[in-house]
């Protein structure tokens, strides 16, 4: 039991380099497609400490719509710019219904709210696109599809997707990009300074809904980019929302607040889990992955209450 | 029931919502389409429309029990719950209330007892009769089940009633033929996220791979089986693992992948003309014409035929034109769809025969292995007969131990038909 | 009734040189830092028996957190506190509540979905024991135990005089009406040292009038003793028997209200030239 | 109404001298949709003048700055009456953010600093709406660590650790930056420190004089505010009992009872208050 | 005019601290109570009773349990459905290994596992706060379904993975298993909920209610008063669970008649928190309002438009529904973000001085 426990997962992992290698390369390409949702999270948070459940059905949504409109016809990349419309016509009517009326209202109501929005958008996406689940458009979008195996002489291979390839090279470029953009610019101040007190930022001249449109529609974007990730991997189906919840051990692993928190955390996650679920699992009967994240997060918050890059929870009297 | 003197009522309970929506909508299409073209063509069964009404489940287990109970009090013939969970929910109501619930080919194995559950029917098959066909089947490939010693098979299923119900056979079967069966359980929210489970079966170099998925478990998997470079000739499905999506997500490397299946393969029915010509070109279904002949809409269709031709004996035995719960029963308990009566609907080929008798509520129908051939199913195999001799005694067993944890459970008291 | 306000002590306090006072907190070479930040730097002090201690300085200078390391909020680097005689180590916030002290905070620190009678019983917490199963039952030992203290509480709310927002959740009060609630609360806890911070801040005269009285009565009536920290040096010389002056973390003066006033230092760091 | 003929005499004067930045017309307040706060409140600050609304707790002072600065519908309240006019342009009808915009600003009674920003932050997001530049702003923030000289040391410190009255320099100082035309003051003097107290009027009035900037400021310490105004309010339960200048209202009985703490002998003690009931005469 | 306390003078203490010390409001719970003691009871089907008044007791005793952690004590969890599961559970093994033993009273401890591990994963509350915490609750969520899953003997190893519900009589009534009536299930049903929402009222109005809420509304000074926080947190979770886990128990017993694990899924956590939120947090006549709201009214939306005739696909109905009921939290949140409960208050309050305005 103890060697089963201590011992024999190392010797495996060192008899199977191959493997295990792929072992660590699929838990990175896992981590970084989490990495991606989280990050959607991340940006509403950051901007108004609102936990924007919608984060899920908005990635479903993001991707349905692209497809529904290909399959309809419209040329892959005029389908690309309409969705990001889309998007931006969701951030704006977001804003204007659900957060405009709730301004200042305590982070677990604007929670709620977004719960209220998940159902809406749920049952308007089945509406129109219909419960089907759809193929994402991988190649028209000049995405790759293919795969890669490098060898290791007679010591087996290592096959990589090239489309998860992709994945971690888009989410580096987009996490670089809205690093840049939140911090370097004002609006990143002002985001922070919403997410602490929406009045007082009221009070100081920051428009809450300019702000909210912004964020909501980067998130829109967001959404779209792991929508395809995701949808390329499986289906674009509203199955997919459930892999949200991958999301949050990962959020509050890096840290509500934190953009490169959510890449480290999504990674913590994404190594953690394969390596706990193929090493360790089979003493269990596996499928211990459906709760080990949130284990990995909790032992990490023991020692960090506030996430691994999360801005200090204010204890003061 | 004071429901209308004039038609019998059936309600469908159905998803075209939720995580399983993917394989529920082709069923959900497929048993409406045929019995509104009952309607349509023939003005309903035995002179009398059937009035047919669809209750959104969601396969949520809550949402069937108060679809059952808002549509049982509308006199309903029978409930098809598609669903594992609202199955068992239905299984000891099904008695009180008197009104038969037919599983086809899912759900509680042991319920093809029939001397213990009178009320339910799982024809033309159990799980644990597909479980021993799979085994079969590899065995041919193998050149006989003796070839199996040392083998090992991987089985890959949704973690939940439903994939876990054939365990106990698998495992009694590894025993006997000496293969080695590994498990890869799915949990519902990884559904669509099996990298671990693919990865071990990398490791593991199962020789063959069964699956016993639903919904965005299947696309997930298969591309997940493509991914690792998995031989799709032996990575083999059951019937609900068959939907013509599910393959042909994997692209082109999912060509070769097999499924078991007990329901006609294509469109090239004359019945599924007279879906296309009533039903559908008329604008009564929610589905368009390339769907009929899908693996999932062709299974909805067996199924309304066996609800059709339950309705049909019944007010044969009974003499009645608007039956009951308990003459539903008794027209299920009777059935027997034999190769005439199969070219009489149109349906020549299109299923195995059936007979259900009074003590085998399942029949353990034979089963046939199809293909994908890179855009379309073929038929691979002929009907393979289940492992009868192993399953059987099995399911008896189940029926006792459930009945004995349910005490006490009714004894039968239902007269047999036949 | 009202208990403590029928007999109302007109003379000004010089009772209290009269008899010598017992040390009741001493403070010695307390240090606190955070970071790099030097909240406290090497302070001693003591607080007696019986008398009003004010604790004045400019902002920043560390008074709250002095506050916060004699409840045990704060854990100084450096330093002891002895506390009636006995000397302290780490100790929990909760541990020195029930050894007898009390606080108000600066930020108002309410229960805010609670009414202003709630916030007050909930100064009971401590000298109340039925258990859940009392609780759950409510009839009997419980219920008479509620009413008991309940009077106690009423007592409290007829001193203060804000018998009219009794079931008023706290949350929507005026801002001088929550820091009398907030006093209510820190006396339901029959302290024997009350801390009191910035007590009157954002009240006009009348108010802080008649926050004076309450004050002045706690101490008489109950003999609380009390450490305060005011800006308003009229109630900081009228009420306070010595007077604690911290700058920057340091200590720079202490005494008597007259002599402080007087003191340059003070009079630079703190009053300005006004005073 | 004992002063009838004063206020009359001064308020005339006044808005007829100047030209008015700000004027409330007989507004109503109503939180929740139940509880009415202002019962119609009419008030002017003149360009360039220094206006101080003063009155017990609870009396509608926070409610009418936030009327002004049209922050109310974050705390459930809205203005069911009434118009109020900044720069003669409806304020009803301006987002907050245009407001401060336009030159109108509001420090929240009770700090609200970001807790989670920085001192230096919290001061850059006060310039949110500038769009002069860099240099201009950097400037600006040079003259708040000036007039501030404790948040310059701070300035790297989360704002939610510093102490109390860190904090109110900082939300003063945030208003500051965003160059405004009007500030609307609620309680600066909180919990500062006596010499700070003074020190912020001065700034007060120095940004008066030196850049014309109107003030509105609630206070409770009357002593200060009417010291530094040019003009004042009395607002009690909501209504304004009584207004007019500065300097005649430090000679009025009543103001000088309840609110200055002088009688005829001079500065009371505050431990030898008398326990009764006072009334005030005005309510009568 | 027609609500008011005027002339109602308390003349103790004791009366003061009643329950309801408002006649009005005295008399409206016995109404209440009538109906559902005697009128529904008397006039409702079947339908009525198990599809739309058991479920709807079963979750408002859940919300209540939850409320008491979330909405009185602070604690944000999304663990309901799997301590609700632990009940379930539990007292299915208590039926099971006792076959003899009266299910009302098995039901009734098989909180008691519930709260025991709802203490257990209550532990981290003490340095996890807020939003944090979830992820406990969360942990536990998907740890104990998977539990449900992979431990046979918690389902005595049936082929189906599933609990059912085995026949069990008391008090000379059928009172579990397919034969029990809807109208003994019913009954059951709101004796406990009924009995148990009527002890948590003693219990928040006391000491312990108080200092949950003085956790809730500012940790840091209810412990420099006294609190301490560990105890009373997980007192709270204990509680709450403990009351989950009847409800859970309730939950397949007197309605479901057999569970799956994914019947105590994370689905379920949401669909309690929701009720809690909408009903008011903090409000236990808020708990039946948000259950009510939640439970009702989809199933009211769905048989619509069978009733007034017009024939729209199931599936339609299905998304419409979840169109509305996202729309109608939306709406109700901003009509009163502190849910039905105020919405009810700020009604009495307007009862009580109408005619006039305000
Ligand atoms: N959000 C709110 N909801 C309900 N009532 C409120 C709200 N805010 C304030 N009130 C009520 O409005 C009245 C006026 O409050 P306001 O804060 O304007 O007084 P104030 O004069 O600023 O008092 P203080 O000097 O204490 O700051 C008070 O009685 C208060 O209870
Ligand atoms: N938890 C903390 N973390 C970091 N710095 C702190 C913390 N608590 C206090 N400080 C710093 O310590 C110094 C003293 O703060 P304190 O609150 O004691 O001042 P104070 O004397 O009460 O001032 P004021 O009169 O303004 O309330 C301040 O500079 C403050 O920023
Ligand atoms: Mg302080
Ligand atoms: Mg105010």
């Amino acid at each position: 039991m103890l060697y089963d426990i201590f011992i024999d997962p190392f010797v495996q992992m060192y008899d199977m380099p191959d493997f295990f290698l792929q072992v660590l390369w699929e838990g990175f390409v896992a981590g970084i497609l989490y990495a991606l949702i989280a990050l959607g999270f991340v940006l509403i948070f950051k901007a108004s400490g609102v936990f924007n459940f919608a984060q899920g059905i908005m990635v479903v949504f993001a991707g349905l719509t692209l497809v529904g409109l290909n399959e309809n016809g419209v040329p892959a990349y005029l389908a690309l710019a309409l969705t990001i419309g889309a998007m931006g016509i969701l951030a704006y009517g977001v804003e204007r219904v659900v957060m405009r009326p709730l301004v200042n209202q305590p982070d677990i109501i604007l929670l709620m709210a977004t719960i209220g929005l998940t159902y809406f958008l749920i049952g308007f996406g089945e509406f129109v696109f219909g419960g089907e689940p759809k193929q994402m458009i991988t190649e028209e979008l000049g995405l790759p599809t293919g795969s890669t195996a490098i060898e290791f002489g007679d010591r087996g291979l290592v096959i990589l997707q090239h489309i998860d390839i992709a994945a971690a090279v888009i989410a580096v470029l987009m996490v670089a990009a809205l690093g840049i953009f939140f911090n370097k610019t004002r609006i990143g101040r002002a985001l922070r300074a919403v997410a602490d007190d929406h009045q007082a930022a009221l009070s100081v001249g920051i428009s809450l809904n300019q702000i909210w449109a912004i964020v909501w529609f980067a998130a829109g974007l967001v959404a779209l980019a792991t929508g395809i990730m995701w949808g390329a991997r499986s289906d674009v189906s509203f199955a997919l929302e459930i892999v949200a919840f991958k999301a949050l051990p990962v959020l509050i692993l890096g840290g509500f607040t934190s953009i490169p928190g959510a890449i480290v955390g999504g990674l913590i996650i994404g190594f953690g889990e394969k390596i706990g679920e193929l090493y360790w699992g089979g003493l269990v009967g596996g499928g211990i992955e459906s709760w080990l994240a949130y284990i990995i997060a909790l032992i990490f918050l023991l020692f960090r209450p506030q996430g691994l890059f999360g801005e200090r929870i204010i204890e003061r009297v | 029931a004071a429901q209308a003197e004039d038609s019998n009522y059936v309600p469908l309970l159905t998803y075209r919502t939720g995580p399983f929506a993917a394989s529920g909508i082709h069923i959900a299409n497929g048993m409406h389409d045929y019995l509104k073209m009952l309607n349509e063509r023939d003005g309903g069964i035995g002179g009398v429309k059937l009035e047919l009404e669809e209750c959104e489940t969601g396969y949520n287990a809550q949402k069937g029990v108060e679809c059952y109970e808002a549509t049982k009090g509308k006199g309903a013939l029978v409930y098809n719950p598609y669903s594992t969970g609202i199955t068992l929910q239905l299984i000891p109501k099904a008695g009180v209330d008197k009104i038969p619930v037919l599983s086809m080919g899912y759900g509680l194995s042991a319920a093809a007892v029939g001397s213990v559950f009178p009320w339910v029917f799982n024809v033309p098959d159990t799980y644990w009769d597909g479980a021993s066909v799979v085994i079969k089947y590899i065995g041919e490939q193998e050149g006989g089940l003796d070839n199996l010693k040392g083998k090992k098979i991987g089985y890959i299923f949704l973690d939940a009633g439903y994939g876990r119900e054939p365990i106990p056979l698998l495992e009694q079967l590894s025993e006997k033929y000496g293969f080695e069966l590994m498990q890869y359980p799915v949990g519902v929210k990884e559904m669509q996220n099996q990298s671990s489970q693919w990865l071990n079966v990398r490791r593991d170099r199962p020789d063959y791979m069964v699956m016993w998925g639903w919904g965005a478990m299947n696309p997930t998997a298969i591309k997940e089986a493509v991914k690792i470079r998995f031989p799709m000739d032996k990575f083999i499905g059951v019937w609900w693992s068959a939907g013509d999506d599910d393959a042909a997500a994997g692209g082109d490397g999912a060509k070769g992948y097999k499924a078991m299946n007990f329901s006609g393969v294509g469109s090239d029915f004359p019945a599924l003309d007279d879906i296309k010509k009533h039903v559908v070109d008329a604008g009564l279904s929610s589905t368009d014409a390339e769907t009929i002949g899908g693996t999932l809409y062709n299974r909805g269709v067996l199924n309304s035929v066996i609800i059709a031709e339950g309705i049909r004996t019944a007010q044969e035995l009974t003499g009645k034109k608007v039956i009951t719960g308990e003459d539903m029963r008794m027209g299920l308990e009777a059935l027997n769809l034999d190769e005439a009566r199969l070219k009489e609907l149109g349906l020549s080929g299109f299923a195995h025969p059936m007979k259900v008798t009074c003590d085998d509520h399942a029949g353990s129908h034979p089963v046939f292995i199809q293909e994908w051939d890179g855009s379309q199913w073929r038929q691979a195999s002929g009907w393979i007969e289940p492992m009868t001799d192993v399953v059987r005694p099995l399911l008896e067993a189940a029926a006792a131990e459930y009945a004995e944890k349910n005490a006490p459970w009714p004894a039968r008291t239902e007269p047999c038909p036949n | 009734m009202n208990a403590f306000a029928t007999e109302m002590s007109a003379e000004p306090a010089s009772v209290a040189e009269a008899v010598p006072r017992e040390e009741l907190l001493r403070v010695d070479n307390v240090s606190l830092s955070f970071g790099g930040v030097k909240a406290i730097t090497d302070i001693s002090f003591d607080i007696l028996k019986g008398e009003i201690r004010a604790i004045i300085g400019p902002n920043g200078a560390g008074k709250t957190s002095m506050l916060n390391v004699i409840n045990g909020f704060y854990h100084p680097q450096q330093g002891t506190i002895t506390w009636q005689g006995k000397e302290r180590r780490k100790m929990k916030p909760y541990e020195a509540a029930s050894q007898g002290i009390a606080r108000t905070f600066q930020n108002v620190a309410l229960f805010k979905g609670m009414t202003t009678l709630d916030n007050i019983m909930s100064g009971r917490s401590l000298k109340m024991h039925r258990n859940f199963f009392w609780q759950l039952i409510w009839r009997g030992p419980a219920e008479r135990e509620e009413i008991e203290h309940r009077k106690k509480v009423e007592e409290i709310i007829d001193f203060l005089e804000i018998q009219a927002i009794r079931k008023t959740p706290v949350g929507r009060l005026p801002y001088g009406l929550q820091k009398r609630v907030e006093l209510g609360r820190a006396l339901a806890m029959e302290p024997d040292l009350l801390l009191l911070d910035e007590p009157m801040a954002g009240m006009n005269l009348e108010e802080k009038e008649d926050m004076s009285r309450f004050i002045i009565d706690v101490n008489q009536e109950f003999g609380t003793t009390i450490a305060l920290i005011e800006h308003d040096m009229g109630v900081v010389m009228d009420l306070s028997d010595r007077v604690v002056v911290l700058d920057y973390g340091k200590k720079i003066a202490d005494g008597p209200p007259e002599d402080v006033q007087a003191n340059q230092n003070v009079i630079d760091a703190y009053l300005g030239v006004s005073h | 109404m004992a002063l009838q003929d004063l206020d009359q005499s001064s308020s005339d004067s006044v808005t007829e001298a100047a030209e008015t930045i700000l004027s409330v017309n007989n507004i109503e307040v109503i939180y929740d949709h139940v509880i009415l706060v202002l019962k119609g409140v009419s008030l002017t600050v003149p360009k360039g003048g220094i206006v101080a609304l003063l009155g017990a707790n609870g009396a509608g002072k926070t409610t009418t700055l936030k009327a002004v600065s049209n922050l109310l519908s974050a705390e459930r309240g809205e203005v069911t009456k009434g118009t109020i006019l900044f720069d003669s342009d409806e304020v009803q009808a301006l987002s907050p953010n245009e407001l401060v915009r336009r030159g109108c600003i509001q420090v929240m009674e009770g700090r609200h600093c970001f807790g989670h920003l920085s001192i230096e932050e919290n001061l850059l997001t006060g310039a949110y709406t500038r769009k002069d530049g860099h240099a201009a702003v950097k400037a600006d923030l040079e003259m708040v660590y000036n007039y501030f000289p404790r948040l310059r040391e701070r300035r790297q410190s989360q704002a939610g650790y510093t102490s109390g009255g860190e904090q109110q320099m900082c939300a003063i100082g945030r208003a500051l930056m965003s160059r405004p035309k009007m500030i609307l003051l609620d309680e600066p003097s909180m919990g500062l420190a006596p010499q700070l107290v003074e020190e912020i009027f001065e700034i007060v009035r120095q940004l008066n004089e030196k850049e014309g900037v109107s003030f509105l400021l609630a206070e409770q310490n009357t002593n200060v505010a009417l010291k530094y105004a040019t003009y004042g309010y009395i607002l009690e339960s909501g209504r304004i009992v009584l207004d007019g200048d500065a300097k005649a209202l430090r000679e009025n009985e009543d103001v000088k009872e309840f609110y200055l703490g002088v009688g005829g002998e001079g500065r009371r003690s505050f431990r030898n208050v008398k326990h009764y009931k006072r009334r005030k005469r005005w309510l009568a | 005019m027609f609500y008011r306390e005027a002339g109602q003078f308390k003349t103790s203490y004791k009366a003061d601290q009643a329950l309801m010390p408002i006649l009005q409001d005295r008399v409206g719970l016995l109404v209440i109570l009538a109906i559902a003691f005697v009128v529904i009871p008397v006039f409702a089907n079947d339908f009525f009773l198990t599809s739309i008044m058991i479920p709807f007791l079963v979750f408002s005793l859940a919300a209540i349990g939850l409320n008491v952690l979330t909405g009185f004590c602070g604690q944000l969890s999304l663990g309901t459905g799997a301590f609700m599961g632990v009940g379930a559970y539990a007292a299915y093994k208590l039926t099971t290994i006792f076959p003899d033993a009266n299910v009302i009273v098995m039901v009734l401890l098989s909180g008691v596992f519930s709260a025991a591990i709802g203490a257990i994963f209550g532990l981290p509350s003490l340095r996890i706060k807020g939003l944090y915490l979830a992820v406990t609750t969360l942990a536990a969520q998907f740890f104990l379904e998977w539990c449900f899953i992979r431990i046979g003997w918690l389902y005595n190893y049936n082929a189906s993975g599933a609990i059912e519900i085995p026949h069990r009589e008391a008090f000379g009534l059928v009172v579990s298993g397919a034969e029990a009536t809807p109208i003994v299930r019913y009954f059951i049903v709101l004796c406990i909920t009924a009995g148990i929402a009527f002890l948590m009222a003693n219990v928040l109005r006391g000491r312990i209610g108080r200092s949950w809420m003085m956790i809730r509304d500012m940790d840091i000074a209810a412990e420099l008063m006294g609190i301490r926080p560990l105890q009373t947190k997980l007192l709270a979770f204990a509680v709450s669970s403990y009351i989950c886990g009847v409800a859970g128990a309730m939950m397949v017993f007197f309605w479901l008649n057999a569970a799956e694990p994914s019947s105590y899924s994370i689905a379920l956590s949401f669909q309690i928190l929701f009720m809690v939120i909408l009903g008011g947090l903090g409000s236990l006549g808020g708990a039946f309002m948000g259950a009510a709201f939640i439970w009702i009214l989809p199933v009211f939306l769905k048989f619509i438009p069978g009733t007034i005739g017009i024939d729209v696909a199931a599936e339609t109905v299905e998304h419409v529904t979840f169109m509305i009921v996202g729309a109608l939290i939306i709406f109700f949140l901003i009509v009163e973000p502190h849910g039905f409960a105020r919405l009810w208050q700020i009604a009495k309050q307007k009862l009580r001085v109408w005619p006039f305005p305000y």
